[in-house]
């Protein structure tokens, strides 16, 4: 069956998402070169420019189910060289937030990371690299990731086994709580 | 203030004696103990005259257009807005900045309402500063324009029984043109009856055009130094006119002060090829 | 001489420890003072601001306002390029309006004013005086050993925030790295991506990018890599064996922190900063490069 | 005491059938000063015209309103009656009862009525008209072209084959532009040089047209019919007074250095004529190289010079000249790539060339004699992949605007690499393919089937792999990231105006739009004029565009600049600003609005009381002047007023209309 | 508003036209035979640029009902860029009247070109309609004290 274009049920969130992130959707005329020059892309199911194209038509659906809006690893390389400068970095971590909203997440791993990390920070204040990956590889099941380093990681003292924290770790945490509360800007 | 007060006549003497100046225009003082008035010192021994006080509330630029082709230079005092309205006429090319000596006076306020919303205290320009400067008060945009934002807040009846009534009052002395430092042509419209622009007669018909027009004339050059207001007989709120005009600028093209320096492009003889088209 | 506020982040206690040892050598060569925020945390990157905008500015800004309230009113140097990015950004959300410093100041329970400049360890040693005061002190020379200066994503981009000299080809690092003697080779893979944020959660995706970027430094005749990020450095670094076992590239480049090279050249023993612990072995490319440039006249 | 007469005209029942004519009469003929109200049936026909003249002599009318059909009908029909009779065509006003009344409303009593208020506001503006007398300013019969391109050079050619003086003027030493570096051009493959140096052979010898090579525009003033211009010569070095070309000098001269027509690919001497076909076919010495002029040794060149003819103390020389006309054509230069895209290499790689480069390469005269060879190794490329857009459509790093000829010398560029490289390969990353032009789309299918591969995508880095030079882009069509891997870049690089293009422009007083081109008039009616009367436009100056494009306007600001030169003079509207200086203070809000920089800002001499003073006013040029009044609306003193639509006559109009 | 409550009352609409556009597109309008509301006279300027602010002011003092400015659109000024000026005096214009009580529809600013005959007919149409319903403008009128002020 053919796409009908009609349907632009994800108008409003697009155009919501596009508004806060400051792009202009009808500027892109599509050249490709945020795929181009994106370093995830070979990795992802919607190529950054696709999801102009799908916002552009008000089709969220595809873009929310995606695993690229998890992929994208925030290097701005897209923003830098595009034509109209359209903030691409900004509509995926919109995209993003608005599929965890709905309870859509492309790719666990990277959606369980990311709560790991301000775990972490949410408890001590400072984030702790091996501490982080030692849960992480726990919560994944990936027992044995990068765990090659470790030896020498822990023979050279790169990490300690006592956290390192900020003086009062409950302020960061209240802090982190606030800002949580006062949720996306996104329904 | 003392201090600053014998600098002040100090300076004018030395500037006096040396000749560097042919006259300083500065405060001296009257009959009132709580009044001063604007006097123009033209010899040393006159800089005693001269006063620094927190009466010195008139303004002293417009007085340098008495004379327009000055045969020396002229010193004269100024204050935040005096130095705005210094600019205004320089870069309304009405007196050339090398043709006047200006001794700065930072400003904590004077004995008048305008003075509590004032963001320039210090000179802008000047070619000496007597006393060190003082803090800046931050005023709000809100604090700005609020009178015009109560006023653009009602319906536009309510608006024009407002604006009747002020202009009713109007006696066409126009002692607000007279002290406005933006007010610098050499021949006012309201002078041209002939033209047609207006009649003589003082009817509400004819301040409301008064009104309007000076305000559209001075209002985007607007140094907000609060004169009109201050000579004002009738007590008219000139500036919640020209302070609508300076608003809207504000909101139309972004922050918008006059009188900070001397080659600010005037807004209306210039344009953006991406202004608005919205209020058609 | 100079002082200034220093932000190291959470991997300067860790993984990079000896980018922090090479930088407190230096700093006391040079005379520079690097006042450490008091009680600082840590500012979210890399995974903050893909959660929540709020609390990715909310977490550096705190920082800010510490930095404010201790009163020195001075610049505040990064270290790390990923801490770098956040902490602009945050300070540049603060300063964008009144609103926006209001809600950042009601998350952060303290005021936060955005006065103090933030800025990049690279802009701060490529100024004139303290490039200067590093010319001074060297005493060695790495004559003519070839780098690949490696900036990465967040000291070039977005460049509206990271404020770099120019986004594709960045010249600070090759500049102060000059000073040392060694060559910086010119080569394409200076600002790209390599992957760091998603090497643990996304590594199959991730890994390639970090095979790339060796692979160009080799194309052009690099030595070794260098860098001015814990997390550059390691991400190239740490993973590199196992991504040339993965993918079969033939280079075994080393990766320095340019505070290391100065260090270096500036007389301090290699173990003061942990050379030796680096990932891909570091030490023999160094002795060969001392030894071929010897002292400097 | 005014006397006006007021004729209603019927126009037949055009207006008499809805407007009651004889009541407007009747109440004109109430109006103070109105001392003659007539109707008429046919105001503009011969006999109309007949009883008006003789109601003019007979009533002594000093002032005239005519209520008939829109001004923009008849005004100047009835001007030109009124040349004739005692009254000042200029004091005369229409009231339009026709297109705005009659034929607009079938009401006849609100009709009436509405042109009675019409009659009212004429008769109220006459009365304060004041006679206004067109002046006439002589025509200089002499053209100055400005840039010897194609566009120049044909303007040129078009304009003396007319029978009139036009002057060239070259910066560079040889006419030619862009075109004679050309290889072919599309879609026909003509060679480029081939067509365009017998034109340049015409300029050189043409009696018309005097060449001025090395050569800048450094003051312009004046108005239409009479600029004054000063032209700059540098100095050259050589007489060419004397000089033969035979370039013995050329062949002796010991200094080499990168020559600028075949863009640094081959060496050209100190002395030197750019190219083989250069005209003047005669060398000049370049000073930023030659020995002798900058070291003061060697001076080969004088030597073998069979003539003399080199002269190392020739100094600059200016010249001034009166021209009636002037055409811009000051052309192109390609966009600075290399400081803009540094994902590109920002110029590292020797093998990314533009096209311009890559004409010089596949040109026969070129430095590699037509071989296309990779100026890295002087190797064949096998792959070579062309980049659109570089610079234009790219509004962040580059121009918002469309190049306009690039995608067909791309196509271009992809056949010929195709025909000369037997087993090359094409690739040509492209976002849109443009083709509006005569065989453009045919020759766009012809380079497909010659084999280019389009693919659909900007590139967005290149980089060095295994000595090749990977192009990564994205093939939008297939939705994925590709990569392909060159021996050689072609970058179709965006065009963008002239250096140095906007010293000119202002010293023309000709505006530009925020790109810099020249800026037209009108850009459908108007396009190769500007807003300065006498100077008109021609070839890229106003924005990028190919040959044919070049050519015809260069011909149509030519019959342009004939149609002005036909006449001996020009009549010029008095309906134009004038400054009372008495009431100007000077503050030069007027010079600022002014489109045409007719306003100045002047010293004169006054009176302030007894003493004698300098007073700074404004002054209008009445030859620069077009008449649009925005100065006197940004006049608050009135002190600036439009001649015929003045402040008292609108006033009055406005109240007339409420009375 | 004893002088003016006639039944039959119409309003007196000025319009300020530049000579390029908007008065060739009224032109037009009649030689098309389009009808309209006979409220709207015409003051022909040679472009939307001369229409001094004062104009505006005076009009509404001798009494009319409502003032139009009417030019070329933007960019196709025949003196190129007279309409931009225009339209920045009368943003800041409109909103000094609206601010002195002044109803919006009295003041109107439209760009309409020579071509559109229809939009002209439209505009004025509208506009005529506009001020009609609002009544006889009362604001800014002289004579106001022989008329025994104002009526509301």
């Amino acid at each position: 069956m053919e796409e009908c274009l009609n349907a632009r049920s994800g108008a409003e969130l697009a155009n919501s998402i596009a508004a806060r992130a400051g792009v202009k959707l009808h500027e892109c005329y599509q050249c490709g070169k945020c795929t181009a020059g994106c370093p995830m892309a070979h990795a992802m199911d919607l190529m950054p420019r696709q999801l102009v194209r799908y916002m552009q038509l008000g089709r969220m659906e595809e873009i929310l189910g995606s695993k690229s809006v998890w992929l994208c690893a925030s290097c701005h390389t897209c923003v830098e060289r595009c034509p109209h400068s359209i903030d691409i970095p900004s509509l995926m971590e919109l995209s993003r937030q608005a599929a965890k909203a709905r309870g859509r997440v492309g790719v666990k791993t990277v959606d369980m990371f990311s709560g790991i990390f301000m775990q972490n920070v949410k408890m001590f204040g400072k984030s702790h690299e091996a501490l982080m990956e030692g849960v992480y590889n726990v919560t994944t099941g990936r027992f044995m990731q990068d765990m090659e380093n470790v030896p020498h990681m822990l023979k050279n003292k790169m990490v300690g086994i006592e956290p390192h924290t900020t003086n009062n770790p409950e302020e960061i945490k209240a802090l982190i709580e606030r800002a949580l509360e006062m949720g996306g800007e996104d329904a | 203030m003392s201090d600053i007060q014998s600098a002040l006549r100090e300076t004018a003497k030395k500037l006096l004696t040396e000749g560097t100046v042919t006259c300083v225009i500065g405060w001296g003082e009257t009959r009132f103990p709580d009044k001063t008035t604007p006097i123009f010192v033209k010899t040393p021994e006159d800089a005693e005259k001269l006063v620094w006080n927190a009466h010195c509330v008139c303004g002293l630029a417009k007085y340098m257009l008495d004379n327009r082709c000055p045969e020396g230079k002229l010193a004269i005092c100024v204050r935040g807005c005096d130095s705005r309205a210094v600019n205004r006429i320089v870069e309304d090319k009405q007196y050339k900045r090398e043709d006047l000596y200006l001794i700065g006076l930072p400003c904590e306020g004077k004995d008048a309402p305008i003075c509590a919303t004032c963001t320039h205290r210090n000179p802008v320009v000047y070619d000496v500063l007597l006393g060190g400067p003082v803090p800046e008060i931050e005023v709000s945009q809100e604090d700005r324009f609020q009178a015009v934002t109560a006023l653009e807040g009602l319906t536009p009846a309510e608006q024009y029984d407002y604006w009747q009534k002020q202009f009713s009052k109007c006696i066409h002395c126009y002692a607000c043109r007279n002290a406005c430092p933006a007010c610098n042509c050499t021949e006012c419209y309201a002078d041209q009856y002939r033209v047609g622009w207006q009649g003589k007669q003082i009817d509400k018909a004819e301040n409301q055009v008064y009104g309007l027009t000076r305000a559209f004339h001075v209002g985007d050059r607007c140094i907000e130094c609060g004169e009109c207001e201050r000579v004002c007989p009738m007590g008219l709120p000139i500036m919640s006119q020209t302070r609508k005009i300076l608003k809207d600028i504000n909101d139309l093209w972004g922050n918008y002060e006059c009188g900070l320096t001397d080659s600010r492009p005037h807004i209306l003889g210039e344009f953006d090829l991406s202004d608005r088209d919205d209020f058609m | 001489m100079k002082r200034c506020y220093y932000f190291p982040g959470c991997s300067m206690a860790a993984t990079g420890k000896g980018y922090q040892q090479s930088i407190d050598a230096v700093a006391r060569k040079i005379g520079l003072e690097l006042v450490a925020i008091p009680d600082w945390n840590c500012c979210g990157a890399t995974a903050a601001h893909t959660m929540n905008e709020r609390m990715a500015l909310a977490l550096p800004a705190r920082n800010l306002a510490r930095a404010e309230q201790d009163g020195g009113g001075m610049e505040i140097a990064v270290a790390c390029a990923a801490c770098y990015s956040r902490m602009q950004y945050a300070r540049q959300a603060v300063l964008s309006s009144p609103e926006k410093r209001a809600e950042i100041e009601a998350i952060i329970d303290m005021p936060c004013s955005g006065s103090n400049p933030v800025i990049s360890f690279l802009e701060l040693f490529s100024r004139p005086e303290l490039m200067e005061a590093v010319q001074a002190k060297l005493t060695k020379n790495l004559n003519g050993l070839k780098v690949a200066c490696y900036y990465g994503c967040l000291t070039s981009r977005p460049s509206a925030i990271a404020r770099p000299d120019d986004p594709e080809n960045p010249m600070q690092m090759d500049r102060i790295v000059a000073l040392t003697g060694a060559e910086p080779v010119a080569w394409d893979f200076k600002t790209e991506c390599c992957g760091a944020s998603h090497q643990v959660d996304a590594p199959k995706a991730a890994q390639p990018l970090i095979h790339r970027i060796l692979t160009n430094a080799r194309e052009h005749g690099a030595d070794c890599i260098v860098t001015a990020c814990p997390l550059c450095a390691l991400n190239l670094d740490m993973r590199q064996s196992k991504i040339m076992e993965t993918f079969g590239g033939d280079y075994a480049l080393p990766v320095y922190q340019f505070t290391e090279l100065l260090a270096l050249c500036m007389g301090v023993h290699p173990r003061d900063f942990g050379l030796h612990t680096h990932f891909t072995p570091a030490v023999g490319l160094m002795r060969n490069a001392l030894k071929k440039g010897g002292d400097q006249a | 005491m005014s006397r006006i007469g007021v004729v209603v005209c019927h126009c037949g029942t055009n207006i008499a059938g809805v407007v009651d004519v004889e009541r407007v009469a009747a109440e004109a003929a109430k109006l103070p000063n109105v001392v003659f109200a007539v109707t008429n049936k046919y105001t503009c026909s011969e006999p109309g015209q007949a009883t008006m003249k003789a109601a003019i002599e007979e009533h002594q009318l000093d002032r005239l309103v005519i209520c008939s059909c829109s001004p923009r009908m008849h005004e100047a029909t009835f001007r030109r009656m009124l040349k004739d009779t005692r009254i000042n065509p200029y004091m005369l006003e229409i009231a339009n009862l026709r297109e705005q009344c009659a034929w607009v409303h079938t009401d006849k009593e609100k009709a009436t009525e509405k042109a009675i208020d019409l009659m009212r506001m004429a008769v109220a503006k006459v009365e304060q008209n004041k006679p206004l007398f067109t002046s006439t300013i002589p025509i200089h019969k002499k053209c100055l072209i400005i840039g010897g391109g194609i566009a120049g050079i044909q303007a040129a050619l078009d304009v003396a084959d007319a029978g009139y003086q036009v002057t060239i003027v070259e910066r560079e030493p040889s006419i030619g532009g862009h075109m004679v570096m050309l290889d072919k051009t599309f879609p026909t493959l003509d060679c480029s040089a081939c067509i365009s140096t017998p034109k340049m052979v015409d300029v050189g010898q043409h009696p018309n047209i005097t060449l001025m090579t090395s050569s800048e525009v450094v003051n312009v003033g004046g108005y239409v019919g009479s600029f004054e211009v000063t032209i700059k010569q540098k100095a050259r070095y050589v007489d060419h007074t004397k000089c033969t070309g035979c370039g013995l000098c050329e062949t002796k001269c010991p200094t080499k250095v990168p020559s600028e027509f075949n863009q640094g690919y081959n060496k050209r001497t100190a002395i030197y004529k750019p190219f083989a076909q250069a005209v003047p076919a005669k060398p000049v010495i370049d000073p930023d190289s030659c020995k002798m002029l900058k070291e003061g040794k060697c001076g080969v060149c004088a030597k073998v010079c069979p003539l003399g003819c080199i002269d190392f103390k020739d100094t600059a020389k200016e010249y001034t000249e009166t021209y009636g006309a002037i055409i811009v054509a000051t052309g192109y230069d390609l966009i600075p790539w290399q400081d803009l895209y540094g994902e590109y290499g920002g110029g590292r790689y020797a093998d990314v060339i533009t096209g311009l480069q890559f004409e010089r390469l596949v040109n026969a005269s070129g430095p590699t004699e037509g071989h296309i060879l990779r100026p890295s190794d002087g190797t064949e490329p096998k792959d070579v992949v062309i980049i659109k857009c570089v610079g234009s459509r790219d509004p962040h790093k580059g121009k918002s605007y469309c190049s306009r000829a690039c995608c067909m010398y791309s196509a271009k560029h992809a056949h010929q690499i195709l025909e000369k490289l037997p087993g090359a390969n094409v690739y040509i990353f492209y976002m849109d393919v443009r083709t509006p032009g005569k065989g453009y789309e045919e020759f766009y299918d012809r380079t497909r089937a010659d084999g280019a591969v389009y693919i659909r995508g900007r590139v967005s880095k290149i980089y060095k792999e295994n000595g090749k030079l990977v192009c990564k882009g994205e093939d939008t069509l297939l939705g994925k990231p590709v990569s392909v891997q060159a021996d050689m870049v072609v970058l179709a690089t965006a065009m963008v105006p002239a250096v140095g293009v906007e010293k000119l422009t202002t010293m023309l007083g000709i505006a530009t739009d925020p790109d810099k081109w020249v800026q037209e008039a009108h850009p459908k009616l108007r396009p190769v004029e500007t807003q300065t009367g006498g100077i008109f436009l021609a070839g890229t100056c106003q924005g990028p565009k190919d040959i044919p494009d070049t050519v015809a306007q260069a011909s149509a600001a030519a019959v342009k600049v004939c149609g002005l030169f036909s006449k001996d003079e020009m009549e010029t509207s008095p309906m134009i600003s004038g400054v009372d200086q008495q009431k100007c203070c000077g503050c030069g809000f007027c010079v600022n609005c002014c489109p045409y920089k007719a306003i100045s800002l002047v010293e004169i001499d006054a009176r302030e009381g007894a003493r004698r003073v300098k007073k700074t006013v404004a002054s209008v040029n009445s030859g620069l002047c077009q008449g649009c009044g925005c100065c006197t609306a940004a006049c608050r003193t009135g002190a600036i007023d439009l001649s015929g639509y003045t402040n008292a006559q609108i006033l009055k109009e406005v109240d007339a209309l409420c009375l | 508003m004893s002088v003016k409550a006639d039944p039959n009352w119409e309003p007196k609409i000025l319009a300020f036209c530049c000579n390029w556009c908007t008065y060739t597109g009224a032109d037009l309008a009649g030689l098309n035979r389009m009808k309209y509301p006979a409220n709207v006279r015409v003051v022909r300027l040679p472009c939307s640029s001369r229409v001094n602010p004062q104009f505006i002011l005076r009009a509404f003092q001798k009494g009319c009902d409502g003032v139009m400015v009417c030019g070329c659109h933007p960019g196709d000024c025949h003196y190129a860029t007279g309409n931009y000026f225009t339209r920045r005096r009368f943003m800041l214009m409109k909103r000094l009247l609206e601010y002195n009580g002044i109803d919006p529809q009295r003041f109107q600013a439209r760009w309409i070109s020579g071509s559109e005959a229809a939009k002209f007919r439209d505009t004025v149409t509208r506009v005529a309609g506009e001020i009609k319903a609002l009544g006889p403008n009362t604001r800014f009128q002289e004579k106001w004290y022989e008329e025994g002020g104002e009526a509301q």
